[in-house]
């Protein structure tokens, strides 16, 4: 968000100090995600059928509207295409990309609802909703959704 | 439903940072302000009811030291929520519903600056399949507007003309951190932030606090001259995940604003907690508000936008300006989650 | 649970149960007024009190606001370095540093001159002889070791006066601690004096009316 | 204007454990909730409103995560709210979520607590190091264990009191399927044996770190008839209470709190309760230490002060006893922080529904639930009863 310096505080000696908050979070999954992880690591992509039909990416474990159990899962993508986004000029050091690069929503190919992601593009000019997109895998996936290294824009579909 | 007002509002000033108060030192003179204004004490309150979070200050239990803030001894009935102080004052407003109690002490507080704002904001995503991500919170917001503008329904235009009249009427308000008076066509001659949202855009990262009193019936017009009587007061939920909804619409605000009853009467001013320029225009719509509804006349949260406080704030600025007789009916909006997720809707009206 | 369907590229594979995702937050904590007075009094080798006016309680260390009254705690009071044991316990598990030798007694510690009492160590005692009412003394660190932390106090040792034998354990301190129900009587806000109005309090249940 | 009848009509809970490895946050909830659903032999679509309840965002490590949820839990387009006020939050939940039927405003309100400590670790969630702040040198055991000291010294309690209430709750969780501990071979010497963590606790008086939910389903006066019609009997709501007072202060008791037994006042003389020790049926408290038993119990008026311990010494809180506390096993056998308060509130609501199954007290018509949080400082209690208020 934006620093505004409107306020200068004259703080004395108040006392400060880092504080950093820092865990290896171990998250079960259960069966639903669990085979969305595992799709990850096996270069597949999968989603959920909703009860209306739709197919959900990231796979939903309950339904959307009724919150009802949904048991499908059916496979998706790997192409889609953007259905909106955001280009960062400067990413954070916690995000994938080092250089500037656009957070997609991607629809995949079979899916109904799209999925976030980081695409790798050259500048901002070349990203576009509707455009084509496809993953990077990672060289080493273990079921986590860093498995996708980022996306890039399918060849010959640069919008 | 039984009557229930806004006797009282107070905040403190909207700031960046405020690193020489701790959360309970920062939150006293707001609560302090709150119950003197209607002659007070915690000892008249018949329930108290805040909201904060853990997360902004990376602090665990922040609302127990806090509590402190009000004095609780003798021991007081209280509650607390992990959310917007709006939701703290729906809970009061039910508690006071059931007619035993004549009034309720509601505060939120927040203080965002110890961390890194829209970093921390991603530990509200899905913690498997989106959270690793670290989608930052204004990246969310960004990609909601550019859904917004592709959809037709906006332009770049409509952003600033919103970005440009909250920051002048944002230099009414002493409260308020952020106010400038600029044109739309200077906030587009800057430089993407990340587009398509510019700095201009977006709220500021506020540390800050807020407090309200309510009453019912015969005691809140024995405290003020005209009390402002929430009408309907509603809230609704949206899926967190982006793909799962429209990003052009608020589906939640509309329902809640209509279970407020909202299109019951003449809308005279809007408070609505749009962090993100595009967002009034989406809430505009969902709420239903027409052209000569005055928005956001305090700046709205691209003056002041101090987490979990924001959306409390907007009720208080309703009140304050029906029981000082600007408006007669107002409406003042809450938002939490990313891209308006969840939605709280309040109806404000005073006496003829 | 319900059967899970699965694409059959998925049907005869490992599947994934559980991921690890770390997550790292970096704040910059501040510590406020009310302890940063306290801790620079610390640095000094002094333990400062709070107080919100002269006839109100001494907080040691103060957070920031007295929580009976709700008040700022402006005014300052040097306690003493001296005080009871109110209350222990004797810690066998390794839960706080390396250093600490096993069993090691952390204590609840009224200070002459404040109203609550602060946790911290025991030692240079062992840890079956501590007792409610001991007088103990605080043992500082060396001077270059002086940090604006409570620890740097490293504990508290036995001054060896005689133990405080009228020692109140918590709750019984001001002799209010009645919060419970006396002879069948259910208590009432009014078994205890409002701190703000001075009302309350009956001499039955120990309150100061 | 005035307050709605309110009944529990639906309780589900999971099977408690150290770690829930099979499911995901959301799975857990759905379990607990999906049971308790089934239970009001409703479905998802008829609720009007979700209440969730959770201790400390910081143990799954998800800030505010009712959001990301609220799918998982039917709550789209619905109102959707989160309390949190420590450990007593799951009585404090399920209170809020009676109230907006109470208050005329939902018919049927579904209400879940939850904590999967297994995503990180309590130790850590409960400690984080923050600066300037006094380290607790013990965990959570070292900062009760003083207060306990305080008790057996004012109420001149034998030591074995301790033991004999945390091997009456183990013996009682045997018979509940959803416990997390269920401890075969547990003896009173065993108990005694066990290592002694913060002087005067043992290890084996200490509550375990659970993973699990509970959920309920309130309904209005209507909706309780229609069950009632049907043979399944609701627990009618006959009051509810809440009260706070501040960690530190000078004035407070750390032992025996006014505010637990303010909360204990208020929720009887809505419940036409006069002699609470004579009234009540059957009592589940909040006792993740076993020493808590007795003071709770002359907390919350059911015994005069530095008498509570001869109640458990005598079996009066034997599951046989006269007044049963913990029939479930209690904290000591089940902990999953945000949702032991819930818990407590479930089980009174079973026993007066007559579906607690082994660890069922018989005829009870009147039953206490409790819930206290930080440092013996929130309180939420409900009675619930098999009368209509």
């Amino acid at each position: 968000m934006c620093d505004a310096v409107t306020d200068q505080t004259e703080v004395g000696e108040i006392l400060s100090a880092p504080l950093i908050i820092e865990y290896p979070f171990k998250r079960t999954t259960g069966p639903i995600i669990g085979a969305f992880l595992t799709g990850l690591r096996e270069q597949v992509l999968v989603g959920s059928k909703a009860e209306d039909g739709r197919v959900i990416v990231p796979p939903a474990e309950f339904d959307p509207v009724s919150g009802n159990d949904l048991t499908e899962l059916v496979e998706v993508g790997p192409e889609g295409v953007i259905t909106t986004w955001a280009w960062v000029t400067e990413p954070h050091a916690k995000h994938a990309l080092d250089d500037p690069f656009a957070w997609i929503l991607v629809k995949l190919d079979g899916a109904d609802t799209p999925m976030l992601g980081a695409l790798k593009a050259p500048t901002m000019d070349v990203v576009a909703t509707g455009a084509r997109v496809k993953p990077v895998w990672a060289d080493e996936r273990e079921g986590h959704i860093d498995d996708i290294a980022h996306w890039v824009l399918v060849e010959g579909d640069a919008a | 439903m039984r009557d229930i007002a806004v006797i009282s509002f107070a905040q403190t000033p909207a700031r960046r940072s405020v690193p020489e108060l701790n959360e309970v030192e920062m939150l006293m003179p707001a609560v302090h302000d709150a119950l003197t204004q209607v002659d007070m004490t915690i000892d008249d309150i018949g329930f108290t009811c805040s909201g904060s979070t853990d997360y902004l200050a990376g602090t665990a239990f922040s609302f127990v030291s806090t509590l402190d803030a009000v004095g609780p001894w003798p021991p007081i009935q209280e509650s607390h929520v992990e959310m917007d102080g709006a939701w703290a004052l729906y809970e009061a407003w039910v508690k006071l519903q059931l007619g035993e109690i004549d009034t309720a002490l509601v505060y939120a507080y927040a203080k965002s600056s110890p961390g890194d704002l829209p970093m921390v904001l991603t530990r509200q995503l899905d913690p498997i399949t989106v959270g690793p991500l670290w989608a930052d919170s204004v990246s969310l917001a960004a990609l909601q507007a550019r859904s917004l503008i592709d959809s037709g329904k906006a332009t770049e235009a409509d952003m600033a003309e919103v970005v440009a009249r909250s920051r002048k009427d944002a230099l009414n308000n002493p409260k308020a951190q952020l106010a400038w008076d600029r044109s739309a066509e200077d906030h587009l001659a800057t430089d993407y932030h990340i587009a398509p949202l510019r700095k201009g855009d977006c709220p500021p990262i506020t540390d800050g606090a807020a407090a309200i009193v309510l009453a019912a019936g015969d005691v809140a017009r024995s405290k003020v001259k005209r009390p402002a009587w929430i009408r309907g007061i509603d809230h609704r939920v949206d899926p967190i995940h982006l793909g799962l909804r429209d990003l052009t619409v608020s589906e939640s605000t509309r329902i809640a604003a209509e279970k407020a009853g909202v299109a019951d009467g003449k809308v005279d001013i809007a408070e609505l907690h749009a962090p993100f320029s595009h967002q009034e225009l989406i809430l505009k719509e969902a709420i239903g508000l027409g052209d000569d509804v005055a928005i956001n006349p305090s700046g709205g949260a691209l003056a002041a936008n101090a987490m979990m406080t924001a959306g409390l704030i907007r009720i208080g600025e309703v009140a304050t300006r029906i029981s000082n007789g600007e408006a007669d009916r107002g409406v003042a909006h809450a938002t939490s989650g990313p891209c308006l997720q969840q939605n709280l809707v309040t109806v404000l009206e005073g006496d003829a | 649970m319900p059967e899970i369907q699965l694409p059959a590229s998925l049907a005869d594979v490992e599947p994934v149960r559980s991921v690890r995702t770390p997550a790292q937050l970096d704040y910059t904590f501040t510590a406020g007024d009310a302890t940063t007075r306290f801790l620079k009094g610390i640095t000094q080798k002094k333990i400062i009190g709070q107080q919100a006016n002269p006839d109100s309680r001494v907080y040691v260390p103060a957070r920031g606001a007295d929580p009976e009254l709700g008040a700022a705690t402006p005014i300052e009071v040097e306690v003493a370095q001296v005080g009871t044991v109110t209350s222990f316990c004797v810690v066998n598990l390794q839960f706080y540093g390396s250093g600490m030798e096993i069993p090691y007694t952390s204590a609840l510690i009224m200070l002459d001159g404040a109203d609550l009492s602060i946790m911290h160590l025991i030692q240079e005692i062992p840890a079956d002889q501590v007792r409610i009412g001991m007088r103990v003394e605080a043992v500082w660190r060396d001077d270059a070791d002086i940090e604006p932390t409570l620890e740097s106090i490293k504990w508290f040792r036995p001054t060896g006066e005689p133990d405080d034998v009228n020692v109140r354990i918590p709750g019984e301190i001001r002799g209010t601690g009645l919060g419970s129900w006396v002879g069948g009587v259910a208590p009432t806000e009014l078994t205890v004096r409002n701190p703000r109005t001075g009302e309350g309090g009956t001499a039955e249940f120990g309150g100061e009316g | 204007m005035g307050k709605e009848r309110v009944a529990v009509v639906g309780i589900g809970q999971t099977k408690h454990e150290a770690t829930r490895g099979d499911v995901s946050v959301a799975g857990l909830l759905r379990e607990a909730a999906g049971r308790a659903l089934a239970d009001a032999e409703m479905t998802w679509s008829e609720i009007d409103a979700v209440v969730i309840g959770k201790a400390p965002d910081f143990f799954e490590g998800v800030m505010m995560p009712e959001l990301f949820l609220a799918d998982a839990l039917g709550c789209t387009g619905k109102p959707m709210f989160r309390v949190h006020t420590a450990g007593s939050v799951g009585g404090s939940t399920a209170i809020v979520a009676s109230q907006l039927i109470s208050a005329g405003i939902h018919e049927k309100v579904l209400t879940v607590a939850f904590e999967k400590q297994s995503e990180s670790e309590a130790m850590w969630a409960l400690s984080l190091p923050i600066p300037f702040t006094p380290p607790l040198h013990a965990g959570a055991g070292g900062y009760f264990a003083p207060h306990v000291r305080s008790y057996i010294r004012r109420a001149k309690a034998p030591d074995h009191i301790g033991m004999l209430v945390a091997l009456k709750d183990r013996q009682n969780g045997l018979k509940n399927p959803y416990a997390h501990l269920h401890e075969h071979d547990i003896t009173f010497d065993s108990i005694k044996d066990s290592m002694m963590l913060w002087d005067p606790i043992r290890y084996a008086e200490t509550c375990p770190s659970s993973d699990g939910a509970c959920a309920l389903v309130l309904g209005s006066e209507k909706v309780a008839d229609e069950a009632a019609a049907q043979g399944r009997q609701p627990a009618w709501i006959q009051g509810t209470a809440m009260r706070s007072e501040p960690t530190l202060s000078a004035e407070r008791d750390t032992v025996l709190p006014l505010g637990g037994a303010l909360c204990a006042a208020d929720v009887y003389k809505q419940a036409g309760i006069t002699n609470p020790r004579k009234d009540v049926d059957a009592v589940e408290m909040y006792v993740p230490f076993s020493w808590f038993e007795p003071m709770w119990l002359e907390n919350l008026g059911f015994a005069e002060p530095g008498e509570g311990w001869k109640m458990t010494e005598d079996g009066v809180t034997a599951l046989d006893g006269d007044l049963p506390v913990n029939m479930s096993g209690g904290v000591l056998c089940t902990n999953p922080i945000g949702a032991s308060g819930m818990l407590r509130f479930g089980e009174a609501a079973m026993q007066v529904r007559g579906t607690a199954g082994d660890h069922q007290v018989d005829s009870v018509r009147k039953a206490v639930g409790h819930a206290y949080g930080g440092g013996s400082q929130f309180f939420a209690m409900w009675v619930v009863g098999k009368d209509k208020p």
